[in-house]
């Protein structure tokens, strides 16, 4: 029982009934549907509450303008919120919901709004709310409660979304009769063609009327178009495809609703030419509730008609200015309905349209509006009045004439979306009535009634062409048509404006126009913005809310902004539009996001030993990209018991780190030294071969940006460690130096990053391990001194051997090619064994490092610290410039209340204090409280049995021994005394056995 | 005409024919004692403080296009004023202080909604800065929390703070006080405040020359001629350097896109505000029901009002990292502003070698949370002819001697 | 007294087992662990180094921007000065030593970085389709084909995409720390299709 | 999204691109001989001009070589593009 359904006709498939719930109740529809042509079938006719205002709502569109049906559809982890009836695609099982009505869509407790509605005008809430000041967290609480349409899901998604690059020569915005034309013509060229259109099928308004094509059916046209465009292979067919954004350099980006193995796809499309044949907008005409359901606009009613073989009403009454909607009248007729009238506000028509009508012996009223409606959920009746054409008329004898229709056209807007947001300039045209794109920079042909063509036969031709342009301008040669599809030729009257219908009494009075329909911006609105000052089309636009909603004023704007002109005497075209933005319609976050969330989201940085850290049990930290072990417990181990077992273990026997993913850089060339020293603050010629340096590199600013380990692995030949988070920052500042400002010197820098695997090995047993797995070398210091680098082969396997400490204890770094690094690890473990070898991971590391008072960058300088603070002096040559050696000289660089690096212990000689607290003089001093510092690293130090922490602290290396207080908790303060940061092995003796 | 409940009923009894402007539409004189160039919330406040607190009533705003449509109108509106350095935090703290009496003050309700911002910390040195700023903003006497994961999830029931997310959520700080105000109202209101105080606001002009002599301001030019006056206070954010190299004045600014968008209108499910800087994405919901949220600055320099759209779907992924469920809600408007950077992330308020001329910018990606306390601080500069002890750290000399005031570390984001 | 140090590219967990590998499969990716990988860095216009590389390559070095030259080994076109070059792991240690030459008066640099990267092959008709999902070059036919290489991002990982000599064949060579995700990337990428995962 | 070509790969999609910001800063030959004043400007004071920008770009998903392009900031469009030194290639 489909009771509007037409017994023939339509693209919809009888043969595949569908079963769907709207606001629990079931109804049948057909595959083919839409949401809204099967609500319409089933004579539904009330589907939604406007926003503001809470007036019952109907359909109006048909299409991406809709803006009352909004609806949750479906249930679960299935649910979509917020989609409009107009575009979703029936399917069987379908659960849909109206969004706005409570307790019910018929019975809103809201309509006390419409009924004060003078109360609510545009901005009211500005003006309230203010007293007494505390309240406003419980009247917002109160107006948050009415706010959104739909729910969003709250299960996750179990479906997945991706990207898809492409490339074309041209790209055709828009499957209509233009834009196949121009899909065709551009296609004969043999340039690559992308079509995408939003509709499930291609054809675009030819599926909608009853327009001929070559004497046949239109869809007949487009069937035999597509099936010779799906031939070819330089075509791409993309329908249920929106072109969503038109960005800069021809950058379009497209999503695509799938049936396959994703819910939809975002296309990131590069054309070299683009074709917008994005088609035209109806505009509803501005009467006294003409938001009331049952009235619609006559393409719309055309479209269910000849669509979906839905007749929205028994007996209808057209409403225009043009002559397009006669075509509605045709329309009904045949689909059965009565046509009480056609109500045309120009004083006179004619041409081929009319007299169409006129034979098909429906009334037509010239020189007459409709000035009302009777009926609340629907409409019941049209008030019908005779009009001179002044706007300004107080309109006072109406007859009523009963209805369940109106389909009204206020004439056509070309959908200058794209264009516009593609950053075009757009023409107002008088005798259009419509916008009409003007002037691009970018390399865009718009096409079609989206180019200001309305015939038929005129879109066909203006495609044709801008196929034509679009391939030359790609440097191709099209095949020109040497006769366009056959169109009847068709006289047509002008169009005359009318922005806004005289009433009753005046606008400020009368029941409500709308323009705004998901918003309740109505015409008084606008003029009340006005009269406030808020003039520009921008501040009426933000005053008003016209265009906010989800249609972005598809529907309403451009009468929005006509009344705007009126309103202020202006033309039109001087208030302008406001600001086309993408997307075109909404978007999912998931569609734009594609396949990287979840486990994709950023991708993980795994060391060659990862799996076999995994298997011991390691918890891991993000670091950078990478994943580090953090510390390895032990079966029911703590942080912190782990933590000091790993210490204590290195400090006693053996430990071994997973150092690889230290940034690690090679360079060589003849001017190798000459360049370092530029970016070193250290004197590097001074190096000897197969020696190491500790090095830090200063920002042109002069604070600390990064440090790590150089060696000299031969006259010409360096390697240098950087941090981990620093590694691609660092390579990529050094070549900026070696290209754009020394680019005389012969240098290369090539990232070994991820060829070496770094293992560190430290401990007093450390020379033991090494030696007991074979090596070729000697370890002994004299032959192998501290801070020294080797070739050797550990193993038989050849590596880089480094006698370097991060921890203060007799230690190696072996780089060896990752590839046997997993393999060398486990080596070291089965090796190690009798020394109780303990691998130990980054939290143990820095605290093994913290208390030798070695800095980590990053940690204990955050940009605002110079190697002065951290007492690195030592580092910095006298003999040469670098990179922000200038900077230390500037005077607050030389302030010596500067924030320096010193060590804290707490008084009680208990308390781990907490990273990031705060350091005071007086803390019962009053708020704001001066501070003088904070700590950056703090750890319980097994090793020396106390906390131990680093800290930067005004002025402190002129404070050591002073006390300070460092903040714990909401009011609480731990005392401390300033030291020097080293704590352990403070003659650093250790690493240089 | 005093806006309140009462006057709104009687107004509807009368068609809403009488109400009046909300500021006027002036011809500009041909002097004035001060002009304040640019028309954003920034400008608007330093006219009516300028006006209300010291008294000068001959002045003008100069807004080239409609006022509130910079980055006053573009923003995510994020109030909140934790901020790590000692000199950040008592400025912004001054401005929170201004925006929780503002609706009665201006007499405008710029729905100023402290529902708290949660600023995420995903790292163990997130971890580290989020506990330095909550200690400082402590002791400078703002309220601050450092908040657990299960706390935050307690509070927002639907962000992911599953410990196998990519970057999990480890904490936050919590300001109880920060929140959300309406942008387009802060510009209305203080255009309406200001211009009860007799200043003019006038839109659709220009300035496209600063004139001086001898060391000393005269006049701008304008789109709509020549105007004199004593005083010039250039607040103009994005477009700084082109107005600077009027005079040839260096800023250490660069004009960056910065990037917007709002999802369709849902039923309320987010009352706060979430910032993150590991996964780069903020977010909150407004009282009509959208999604706003914030993506990152393009790297490049650009005054487009517009950004790349990889941005924008690198911000998808990561609102999807912190809120699964968001898939399926739909991007409804995306938008941009020309943010003006600075070196260290903090603005510049300050005099300049030319007498008479005062320069306000480097709010970066946010300065909407300062409006009115640098619209204070910079009417006491313009009107004393010196800073306020509150701004006098934010002055241009700072990037001679070096004493930045670094604010990137603390708040990458610092929106 | 210990085990032999193994090789391993630490994708072990990404190869399907023998008796389960699909001939058929639409899309064939498989590791390819047994080449040596060398990164060839010098001035073309020096023509020392070009003169000493090309004789000891016994090949020209690609100098056009996005080629590859596969004449001997497979050398790739990185950048202005810069290569990368493929042997057999069995002649790495020697090229290397007879790239580097007599050393400092070249004005080259020779880096081994087998360590560093893993190189894939994916082959099949459909291989085109996956890689776009990751990866702005256009790669159709006409643009992208045999012979050509390009350094590129997929997905979130750098790479360097190659062709070489048959038709539906690409090389994927990528960071050895970024091989784990791609390979993730990949398998969700071409989830739609069957494939094969195997070494070689 | 900027489409960049690159002087020696071609025209890649921006996201294989890193922005160097202003081009043309050279640095001073002698900076302990400048002022404060002079270091902070070749430091930190830019043109950042509405129009056309001279500024930095650098291949980093690609050959790595940094070069330059003469973007307008308004209209994102890029009128020219440059190497930097004769020997960069
Ligand atoms: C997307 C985005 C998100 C943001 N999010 C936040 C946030 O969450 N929290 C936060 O605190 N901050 C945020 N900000 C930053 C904040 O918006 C700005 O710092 C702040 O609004 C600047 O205010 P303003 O009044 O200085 O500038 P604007 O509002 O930009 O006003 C400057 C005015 O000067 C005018 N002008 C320019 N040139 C001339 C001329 N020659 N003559 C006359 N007039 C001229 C402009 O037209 C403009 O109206 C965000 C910014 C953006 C773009
Ligand atoms: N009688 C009149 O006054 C009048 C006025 C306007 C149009 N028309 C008729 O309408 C037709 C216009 O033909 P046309 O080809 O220019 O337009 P069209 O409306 O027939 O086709 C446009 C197509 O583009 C699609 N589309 C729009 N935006 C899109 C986007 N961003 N992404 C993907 N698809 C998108 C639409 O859904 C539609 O399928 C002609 O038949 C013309 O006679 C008549
Ligand atoms: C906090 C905030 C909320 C917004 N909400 C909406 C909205 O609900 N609907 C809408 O269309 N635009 C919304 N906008 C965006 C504006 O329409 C507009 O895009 C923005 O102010 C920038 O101006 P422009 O796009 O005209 O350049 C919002 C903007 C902001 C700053
Ligand atoms: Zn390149």
């Amino acid at each position: 029982m489909q009771p509007n359904r037409l017994k023939t006709g339509g693209r919809i498939n009888r043969s595949k009934p569908l079963n769907f719930f709207f606001n629990g109740k079931a109804f049948k529809g057909y595959e083919g549907d839409t949401l809204a042509s099967a609500l319409l079938a089933n004579d539904v006719k009330l589907v939604g509450r406007s926003f503001k205002l809470r007036r019952p709502r109907g359909i109006v569109g048909s299409g991406a303008e809709e803006p009352n049906s909004i609806m949750q559809v479906d249930k679960g982890a299935m649910a979509q919120p917020n989609v409009r009836a107009t575009q979703v695609l029936l399917h069987d099982g379908l659960i849909a919901k109206s969004t706005r009505g409570w307790p019910s869509l018929r019975f809103d407790i809201g309509f006390m709004l419409d009924v004060f509605s003078s109360i609510f005008s545009a901005g009211f809430y500005y003006k309230t709310f203010m007293h007494p000041r505390p309240f406003w967290k419980y009247y917002e609480r109160f107006i948050r409660k009415s706010a959104g349409f739909g729910k969003a899901p709250e299960h996750s998604d179990p479906e997945t979304y991706e990207h898809r690059n492409a490339h074309c020569d041209v790209l055709v915005a828009g499957g209509g009769p233009a834009g196949l034309m121009a899909a065709l013509t551009a296609a004969s060229s043999g340039a690559r063609v992308l079509l995408a259109d939003d509709q499930t099928e291609f054809g675009g308004s030819l599926l909608n009327t009853a327009t001929h094509v070559n004497s046949k059916p239109g869809s007949e046209w487009v069937r035999q178009t597509v099936s010779a465009l799906s031939k070819l292979d330089n075509v791409t067919l993309l329908n249920r495809s929106t072109v969503f954004g038109y960005h800069d350099h021809n950058f379009l980006t497209i999503v695509q609703e799938s049936d396959d193995h994703v819910r939809q796809r975002e296309w990131r499309v590069r054309a070299k030419q683009v074709i917008l044949s994005q088609g035209a907008f109806e505009r509803p005409l501005v009467f006294c509730n003409n938001d009331r359901p049952g009235i619609m606009q006559a393409s719309a009613v055309s479209t269910y008609i000849n669509r979906y073989a839905v007749c929205p009403g028994e007996r209808a009454i057209i409403f225009t200015n043009n002559d397009s909607a006669y075509q509605t009248a045709l329309d009904l007729k045949r689909a059965g309905a009565t046509v009480a009238a056609v109500v045309d506000s120009r004083k006179k028509g004619g041409g081929s349209y009319a007299a169409a009508v006129e034979q098909a012996g429906i009334p037509l009223l010239y020189g007459h509006l409709i000035t009302n409606v009777s009926g609340q959920n629907h409409i019941t009746k049209a008030h019908i009045a005779k009009w001179d054409g002044d706007n300004d008329a107080i309109i006072e004898n109406s007859i009523k004439i009963p209805c369940d229709l109106i389909a009204m056209s206020g004439g056509w807007s070309a959908a200058v979306h794209l264009h516009s947001q593609a950053g075009g300039q757009n023409q107002w045209d008088h005798n259009l009535c419509s916008f009409v794109p003007g002037a691009i920079s970018q390399q865009t042909i718009s096409a079609g009634a989206g180019n200001g063509k309305w015939a038929l036969e005129d879109c066909l031709q203006d495609g044709h062409d801008a196929g034509m342009s679009a391939a030359k301008r790609c440097g191709l040669q099209p095949i020109a048509s040497e006769q366009l599809p056959a169109v009847s030729e068709i006289h047509t009257t002008p169009i005359e404006p009318l922005w806004r219908v005289p009433a009753t009494v005046d606008p400020d009075r009368c029941p409500k126009q709308f323009l705004d329909f998901q918003n309740d911006t109505c015409v008084s609105d606008i003029r009340l913005a006005v009269r406030e000052g808020y003039r520009n089309v921008e501040h009426v636009k933000r005053y008003t809310a016209l265009g906010f909603g989800t249609d972005q004023g598809k529907l309403g704007n451009i009468n929005g902004m006509a009344v705007l002109a009126e309103t202020l005497g202006k033309p039109l075209e001087d208030v302008g539009t406001t600001t086309f933005r993408p997307p075109y319609t909404p978007v999912s976050f998931g569609a734009c996001a594609g396949e990287s969330v979840g486990s994709l989201y950023d991708p993980v940085r795994k060391t060659a030993m990862h799996d076999l850290h995994r298997s011991a049990g390691a918890k891991f930290e993000n670091v950078g990209q990478w994943h580090r072990p953090w510390y390895f417990p032990k079966r029911g181990e703590s942080l912190d018991a782990a933590v000091a077992r790993e210490c204590l273990k290195t400090r006693q026997s053996v430990g071994i780190l997973d150092a690889s993913t230290l940034g690690k850089i090679d360079v060589q060339g003849p001017d190798a030294v000459k360049f370092l020293e530029r970016i070193y603050t250290h004197n590097v010629g001074n190096m000897s071969v197969g020696r190491c340096a500790y090095g830090i590199m200063l920002g042109e600013d002069g604070m600390v940006m990064d440090d790590g380990v150089m060696a000299r692995i031969d006259d010409q030949h360096f390697y240098l460690t950087t941090t981990t988070g620093g590694a691609a920052a660092v390579l990529s500042w050094l070549e900026l130096w070696l290209q754009t400002e020394w680019p005389e010197l012969d240098v290369f820098l090539t990232s070994v990053t991820d060829h070496y695997s770094t293992i560190a090995v430290s401990g007093p047993n450390s020379m033991k391990l090494i030696e007991k797995i074979g090596c070729d070398i000697p370890l002994t210091s004299d032959q192998f001194p501290f801070m020294s680098i080797r070739n050797a082969h550990l193993n038989r396997i050849p590596v880089q051997l480094f006698r370097v400490s991060f921890s203060g204890e007799l230690a190696f770094e072996i780089n060896i090619d990752s590839n046997y690094a997993a393999g060398m690890w486990e080596v070291l473990i089965d090796a190690g064994q009798e020394f109780d070898i303990t691998p130990y991971g980054t939290e143990a590391m820095h605290v093994l490092r913290a208390e030798k008072g070695f800095i980590i960058v990053g940690q204990d300088t955050d940009g605002s610290v110079t190697p002065v603070d951290l007492r690195m002096n030592w580092m910095l040559s006298k003999d040469k410039d670098f990179i922000g050696k200038r900077s230390l000289s500037r005077p607050d660089s030389l302030r010596d209340d500067r924030k320096q690096l010193v060590g804290l212990l707490s008084n009680d000689g208990k308390t781990v204090l907490l990273e990031g607290a705060q350091l005071v003089e007086d803390p019962a001093a009053s708020i704001p409280i001066p501070m003088c510092g904070h700590v950056s690293s703090s750890y319980m130090s097994s090793c020396l049995g106390h906390p131990i922490a680093l800290a930067l602290v005004a002025g402190g290396h002129s404070r050591i021994g002073q006390s300070l207080y460092a903040s714990s908790g909401e009011k609480s303060f731990v005392p401390v005394t300033i030291t020097n940061p080293i704590f352990y092995d403070k003659k650093n003796e250790l690493q240089n056995v | 005409m005093r806006y309140s409940a009462l006057s709104l009923v009687k107004n509807a009894f009368t068609h809403n024919r009488n109400w009046g402007e909300a500021w006027r539409t002036p011809d500009p004189k041909k002097h004035y004692d001060a002009l304040i160039v640019g028309g954003g919330g920034h400008g608007l406040a330093t006219a009516y403080y300028l006006a209300k607190e010291h008294g000068m009533r001959n002045i003008a705003v100069l807004e080239k296009n409609w006022i509130g449509g910079g980055n006053t109108g573009r923003n995510t509106t994020i109030v909140r004023s934790n901020y790590l350095w000692t000199e950040a935090s008592l400025l912004y703290e001054k401005s929170m202080q201004l925006w929780e009496r503002l609706s009665q003050e201006l007499n405008y309700n710029v729905m100023f909604s402290q529902r708290g911002v949660y600023n995420l910390g995903h790292t163990l040195q997130d971890m580290r800065d989020i506990e330095r700023r909550v200690h400082a903003n402590r002791l400078n006497g703002i309220d601050a929390k450092v908040v657990t994961a299960e706390e935050i999830k307690e509070s927002i029931p639907h962000i992911n703070t599953s410990p196998d997310a990519r970057y999990p959520i480890l904490g936050a700080s919590l300001q109880p006080r920060a929140g959300v105000a309406r942008h387009d109202a802060v510009a209305w209101g203080f255009a309406r405040a200001a211009d009860n105080l007799g200043v003019d606001i006038i839109e659709q002009c220009e300035v496209t020359a600063i004139n001086c002599e001898g060391g000393h301001v005269t006049a701008v030019e304008t789109s709509r001629g020549t105007i004199h006056a004593e005083k010039i206070g250039v607040v103009v954010a994005g477009n700084a350097s082109v107005l600077s190299s009027m005079v040839d004045l260096r800023l250490p600014i660069e004009s960056h896109p910065l990037q917007a968008y709002v999802s369709e209108p849902l039923r309320p499910i987010i009352d706060t505000v979430i910032m993150s800087n590991a996964v780069h994405g903020y977010i909150s919901q407004s009282d009509k029901g959208e999604l706003v949220i914030g993506a990152g600055i393009d790297a490049y320099t650009g005054y487009g009002q517009r950004g790349s759209f990889s941005i924008i779907e690198h911000t998808m992924q990561a609102i999807i990292e912190l809120f699964p469920i968001f898939s399926r809600v739909r991007m409804l408007r995306l938008w941009g502003g020309i943010v003006d950077v600075s070196p260290d992330a903090c603005p510049i308020i300050s005099k300049t070698p030319i007498d008479g001329l005062y320069f306000n910018c480097g709010w970066g990606t946010g300065g909407f949370k300062a409006t009115p306390g640098s619209g204070w601080v910079f009417a006491h500069t313009i009107a004393k002819d010196q800073p306020h002890s509150l701004n006098k750290p934010f002055n241009l000399q700072r990037f001679e001697t070096g004493a930045l005031i670094d604010e990137h570390g603390a708040a990458a984001v610092a929106h | 007294m210990f085990k032999e140090s193994n090789r391993s590219h630490g994708l072990e967990s990404f190869i399907a087992p023998e008796s389960e590998q699909n001939s058929q499969a639409q899309i064939k990716v498989s590791i390819q662990s047994n080449v040596a990988h060398i990164n060839l860095r010098g001035k073309i216009k020096h023509r020392p180094f070009l003169e000493h590389m090309e004789t000891v390559l016994d090949q020209k070095l690609p100098v056009k921007p996005n080629t590859t030259n596969f004449e001997n080994h497979s050398i790739f076109w990185l950048g202005p000065d810069e290569w990368l070059i493929l042997c057999p792991l069995s002649e790495a240690t020697k090229l290397v030593k007879d790239l580097q030459g007599s050393g400092g008066s070249m004005h080259a640099a020779v880096n081994d970085v087998s360590g560093g990267q893993i190189a894939l092959r994916l082959d099949g008709n459909h291989v085109r389709d996956v890689l776009a999902k990751g990866c702005t070059l256009d790669l159709h036919p006409s643009v992208f084909g045999q012979g050509m290489c390009a350094q590129s991002n997929l997905a979130k990982a750098n790479v360097l995409i190659s062709m070489g000599h048959e038709p539906h064949a690409f090389d994927l060579i990528v960071r050895r720390s970024f091989s784990d995700y791609l390979l993730h990337w990949l398998k969700v990428a071409a989830a739609e299709y069957t494939t094969e995962w195997s070494e070689s | 999204m900027l489409l960049i070509k690159c002087p020696w790969c071609g025209a890649r999609a921006e996201t294989e691109f890193s922005y160097g910001g202003e081009a043309d800063i050279k640095r001073p030959e002698a900076p302990d001989k400048l002022s404060d004043k002079e270091w902070a400007d070749y430091l930190f004071m830019r043109k950042n001009p509405r129009g056309t920008h001279r500024e930095l770009w650098n291949h980093s998903q690609g050959c790595r070589r940094w070069f330059g392009a003469e973007r307008n900031t308004v209209t994102y469009q890029i009128a020219d593009i440059f190497t930097l030194s004769e020997d960069s290639g």
